[in-house]
């Protein structure tokens, strides 16, 4: 084994250890732990020879030390931890990104047709699409907080009306219904046949993961 | 070298009971409990071999054979006399150099020496090969290792991973749209342009402002501050509404104060 | 609609970084990270906007912000990441009394074998050790993530062919297999008689730490 990694043992290697050594050892502990450490853990480091309260003080300076940092030292109920500042979420999310769920091709049609022909009940919808529109799908809208009911149309059964809420303009980056992508000129592909391709589904994942979907 | 036995260093060879031996006994009398272990520190005949050499100081490249062989065959009947499991390999090796001492001590043609060069030449070439690798495990052991001589890094980081709701652009809304559009065959009558799409919104509004009330001033779904077109286009939602028969608008006398009122609060009054 | 509800998206919220919030992001996903993190992976923290080069760069002003600390940032063979250094072992080993196991000969020789001859087949190791080489060697190995089965030898049975993986060098501090100690030269195992010390054969420190040895 050589030297330089096996320092030599000294009887009593800690007597000698300055504050700022003593923090640095509590910051590399805090530092390689996968675990909470307490106070009463941290003092193993110095076998025991310094006092909680010495530790303590030392620790809120390494605290203070890593303020502004996107990593910050806490003391929770288990101890003392160094975590990742929340804003920092996004940025590590990238390194393991998971697949975005998509809505099923039942959802994103019944949300198309209550954006755009809002304030529509459910029968609307269904006459539109041409099935059935179950209530799961009406829930995942209104659960996402993306549609609300905005009245009743008062015909027999009294059927509610949908209506798109600020947080789906939010969601969807627009500020107003206005923004939604126009259709006008959509009518007259639809007339001309010849653009099938264009008004087949665009994004294929949709399509693989319509459940519901009638054809 | 009569006695390779004698060439023994005083260094520590096992470690008994706690107590280093620090010599071989010459007559190799080992205590039968201590022999386990003591041939436990060989990792086989290779390194049995290796160690009688290296430490009698005998040449790799000239060995002598009859030696080596005594040698390593006093252990083996020690092994045997004790009835310690014996290792296939070590009995194996045995055979293997009892076969080069006596070829060594045939007389050889010339011819076939030159084919079949020194027979010891594989031996040694195998107790090299191997010692190379016993040295290397140990340098390999040396370097400093994760965990054991240097710990690694690991803040604490939220791993629950936030519960992930499906993203949707417009776009996929304008296809969904174009989807069904192609799918039902609609005609004109489902085309929605822009102004329309302004009306709906507010239709949607005024309804939401009227939920759960039994009527609203007229003045008050207008806000004289947002611009001509605002009103305009509220105005329109209003009068939608009324053809839909969604809310009904009541004045009780000229000037007064002009009531809109969703059509189910009526009813229910 | 409220304006103030409807905050504007921004097309790339990454592109106002200043290179200090760079280094932060960089900093915080290496110290938080259980694997050492390559190049293309640190990239992707970024969305891949930032070059190797940019990115190589700013970690090497991270690696000298460490300079002095009792953490250091190195770059190892699967990339880089945050350790502690050697020094500090004998105070973090007393928050974990159990060490982590010491492996036999056994095991050290075979790890040799399949280091500087990969790929090998558990054949192989038989032949230049000289004697079995059980299943469980294989295993501490395997498990350990040191080795791993790399293809299959063509002949009959078709055994496996053993190599080290990346863990292995990480583990080690290596950049890549070159940087291996260097095996003895033959040469100098047949004449240099001074070599006597090193090659004698029942090593104690580690007969001593032997595992397997029944005390």
């Amino acid at each position: 084994m050589s030297a330089q990694l096996m320092p030599l043992k000294v009887p009593d290697p800690d007597e000698s250890l300055t504050p700022d050594e003593i923090k640095q050892i509590l910051e590399t502990a805090l530092l390689t732990s996968q675990e909470p450490l307490s106070l009463p853990e941290l003092r193993k480091l110095f076998e025991d020879e310094l006092s909680s309260a010495v530790l303590g003080r030392l620790l809120e300076e390494v605290r203070r030390n890593w303020d502004g940092k996107n990593v910050e030292l806490v003391n929770i109920a288990s101890g003392w931890r160094f975590q990742a500042r929340p804003e920092m979420q996004k940025f590590l999310d990238r390194l393991n990104p998971q697949k975005p769920p998509r809505y099923s091709r039942a959802v994103l049609e019944t949300l198309a047709i209550i954006s755009y022909r809002q304030p529509v009940t459910r029968g609307d919808i269904e006459e539109i699409r041409g099935v059935a529109v179950s209530s799961s799908i009406i829930r995942t809208l209104e659960s996402r907080g993306w549609i609300s009911t905005v009245g009743y149309r008062e015909v027999p059964g009294r059927p509610a009306l949908y209506g798109t809420t600020a947080e789906f303009l939010s969601d969807l980056n627009l500020r107003c219904l206005e923004e939604l992508p126009p259709l006008e000129d959509l009518g007259s592909l639809v007339e001309h046949q010849e653009n099938r391709d264009l008004l087949s589904s665009p994004n294929p994942d949709l399509a693989e993961n319509d459940s519901e979907k009638p054809d | 070298m009569n006695n390779l036995l004698h060439l023994l260093p005083p260094s520590p060879v096992a470690k008994i009971h706690g107590e280093l031996l620090t010599e071989m006994p010459r007559d190799l009398y080992i205590p039968p409990d201590a022999l386990e272990i003591f041939l436990e520190t060989f990792q086989g005949p290779l390194d049995l071999l290796l160690y009688l050499i290296r430490k009698h100081n005998l040449d790799v490249l000239d060995i002598p054979m009859a030696e080596l062989t005594r040698q390593y065959m006093a252990y083996i009947e020690l092994m045997r006399a004790n009835q310690l499991e014996l290792a296939a390999e070590y009995l194996l090796m045995a055979a293997m150099l009892i076969e080069i001492k006596s070829r060594m001590l045939l007389p050889s043609p010339a011819a076939r020496d030159e084919e079949e060069g020194d027979p010891r030449a594989e031996l040694v070439r195998r107790l090299l090969e191997y010692e190379q690798m016993k040295i290397a495990a140990q340098r390999l052991n040396e370097l400093p290792q994760a965990e054991r001589d240097f710990m690694l890094v690991r803040v604490w980081v939220d791993q629950t991973p936030a519960e992930r709701l499906p993203t949707v652009g417009p776009e996929d809304l304008r296809a969904a749209w174009l989807r069904l559009v192609a799918r039902s065959r609609v005609n004109r009558s489902h085309r929605v342009t822009r102004e329309e799409l302004s009306v709906r919104a507010h239709m949607s509004g005024i309804l939401f402002r009227l939920r759960g009330r039994k009527f609203v001033d007229f003045n008050e779904l207008f806000d004289p501050g947002s611009g001509i077109a605002e009103l305009v286009v509220t105005f329109l939602a209003l009068l939608e509404l009324i053809r839909d028969h969604q809310v009904e608008v009541t004045q009780h006398r000229t000037f007064g104060i002009i009531y809109v009122s969703p059509i189910d609060a009526l009813e229910s009054a």
